[in-house]
């Protein structure tokens, strides 16, 4: 059967992929955010997961408002990224996977999840930033990766407790698969920031420890507060928890915290990094 | 049903803002094609023509008045690429917004990353 | 506040249409079917909605596999139509409205459907269709509509107990909405049919009818049923019966079956025409 | 999970059925524009060509074989657009898919129509 290695929370600011591509990971403004990921990377080689399911959000390449899904998934077996506007460079195509997509978007559907199921996407900095980051060679061709796309940008946005509810389909449906693989669940994005209006720039440090902490030892906690709490305590894109959340619903076997590293800001946000192992 | 609470100095991007702001949002989104970005630069007043902005939106967008596009119904995800197109990023944008200089806003950060502020 | 004050049922098959073109309707194929409109024509008459509540499945115009919404809905004010490629004659945009449109959206969402909200969408003939077959004038742009499009293509698709709870949501965010309008709810599509494989041509009128009969007085019974049954027992399209659940779910009041019509075949496809009205 | 009980003479368009199909699909969907079905009906093996179609598929397409299609993973929606394409409507096809005139099919229907057979 398909088993849950472990969760992985990353930041995906695109201001991540640029230092990447400029080699400024060791100037002082990059030092302390990139100096947490060598034990994450050195974890992933030691323990590689043949499938990442990655909850991300998509920023503005392949939804738009015309057609915005709550919860979207890929199915396919490559996902293209694109030209963003803005000057992050495109990576290889990233690595598909079909069987167990599709096993587990039957799964949510039978259980009352209403999936947008997509044969084709293309995936943003949301997916290609954490990529990046754990492979920075981008050597990963051969983990086969399946996004989870969950809407942060238009209101009404699904409630933080619905995400941890997703998630908690998404373990079982993993466990239910019947090929031995190991899966690695990424939360991406947050932590606190907000990007637009007068009250740009807000980082609240002292929320984003509470979530970290929270996360491993009650999510119920953070999925307690409703989207206008997260708004105003961890910014406008703040929302950006629940792809943690969605993480760390699928996990409910044993957790032991490898690895964490809080650091902020980079560009406008606070980045947290967090590698849970996941055992039953 | 529980509306959104309002926040100072936030616009929250709902329905409403939505409906408002789709045209504005839709010329934004544009600009993740290259030829796009191109024929914008071109001729920006009669790139927002083609997408129907209103006066208040395309005035927004020739002045880089990014708190009159917020207003004017723009999503900050789409304003980002409008960013792009000017060269700008996320920081200057926070600048613009606040009326801060660029290092005032990012000393702003640095003490509210560290917990003060 | 807003109120229900009936729901419809109506095939939407494009013969239909291609019919009404035509000017078929008097001819001895079509005229079993026409002569179940004029009641329900008078009583929209009589009883002039403000609003259409228009559950459906997209054939293939706006949605494709990929990026499939399990519930997509329009919040748009305006839906245009097209050409789907097989010689339907387009009409004129259906005329959309924002403010309960965005009100559904948000009760839904926030009561834990994940609905795809739509800003801009083309709605084909399993939505022009029915606006032709009660507006036979096409008169009907002051008839505000927002369309609601189901899933009914692709397996997994959503089981008939989340339709019917899908329904039940559209009812409570209707009725708690604070404008006095007249709302209708039109179910389109069904009954039983197959349009594919060897087993094209299925039909059957017992399950039809224990449909139409169960639609009234016990949606659960039609609501209980798998897809698999569904299908088993409806044809492989007689999955269409998904919209009949939605609207019948919004319905909690007292019903009253003012007028019932059967009539099989209709191209491939038995058409169910009913008008329920719902008080309280 | 429930999976999909097999019926016969039924394909049940899943997940799998939909990976194999999504290249005949693409085309099929894309036949919704005239200028498409134009340049399909130009030269119909181009055109599956330009969208990746595997022999099988295409094969099924320059046959007109309808359960071929249906076996290489085509969903009877798209399949609606190709049948348009030949000017054939929906009794057509099934007559071609139950081996049967397109008189004996409409008799057919009658029938059940009527709670027979
Ligand atoms: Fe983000
Ligand atoms: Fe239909």
């Amino acid at each position: 059967m398909a088993k849950i290695t472990a969760g992985i929370t990353t930041s995906h600011i695109p201001a991540i992929g640029v230092a990447m591509d400029n080699n400024l990971e060791e100037t002082p403004y990059f030092k302390p955010f990139f100096d947490g990921y060598p034990p994450v990377r050195q974890w992933l080689h030691d323990n590689p997961p043949d499938v990442v399911v990655l909850f991300y959000n998509d920023h503005g390449l392949e939804f738009f408002l015309d057609r915005k899904p709550t919860f979207a998934m890929g199915v396919a077996d490559k996902y293209e990224n694109a030209d963003e506007g803005w000057g992050i460079a495109t990576i290889p195509p990233i690595t598909g996977e079909t069987e167990l997509s599709w096993h587990i978007a039957t799964h949510l559907i039978e259980n009352d999840f209403d999936m947008t199921v997509c044969q084709e996407m293309k995936v943003d900095h949301g997916c290609t930033v954490p990529m990046s980051v754990m492979w920075p060679d981008k050597n990963y061709s051969h983990i086969k990766v399946i996004p989870v796309a969950i809407n942060c940008e238009r209101h009404p946005m699904p409630n933080p407790s619905r995400c941890l509810a997703l998630g908690k389909e998404f373990g079982k449906a993993i466990e239910s698969f019947d090929q031995d693989l190991n899966v690695v669940l990424f939360g991406t994005g947050g932590m606190s920031h907000q990007l637009d209006g007068q009250r740009a720039g807000f980082i609240s440090r002292e929320f984003d420890l509470w979530c970290m902490d929270k996360l491993i030892t009650d999510p119920q906690a953070i999925a307690d507060l409703s989207i206008s709490e997260i708004i105003q305590r961890g910014g406008a894109q703040g929302v950006e928890i629940n792809m943690w959340l969605a993480m760390r619903g699928a996990m409910h076997g044993n957790l032991k915290l490898l690895h964490s590293n809080y650091y902020a800001p980079i560009s406008n946000t606070a980045t947290g990094l967090q590698l849970i192992e996941h055992s039953h | 049903m529980c509306p959104l609470t309002p926040v100072e100095g936030t616009y929250h991007f709902d329905g409403k803002m939505s409906n408002k702001g789709y045209a504005l949002n839709k010329m934004c989104y544009s600009l993740n094609a290259a030829e796009c970005r191109e024929e914008f630069s071109k001729d920006e007043k009669a790139y927002c023509e083609k997408f129907g902005l209103n006066e208040a939106q395309t005035a927004a967008i020739l002045n880089r008045d990014i708190i009159g596009l917020l207003e004017a119904g723009g999503s900050i995800y789409y304003l980002a690429k409008f960013a792009g197109q000017l060269k700008l990023n996320m920081q200057d944008i926070g600048a613009i917004q606040t009326g801060m200089t660029v290092e005032e806003f990012k000393a702003m950060l640095v003490q509210r990353g560290q917990g003060n502020g």
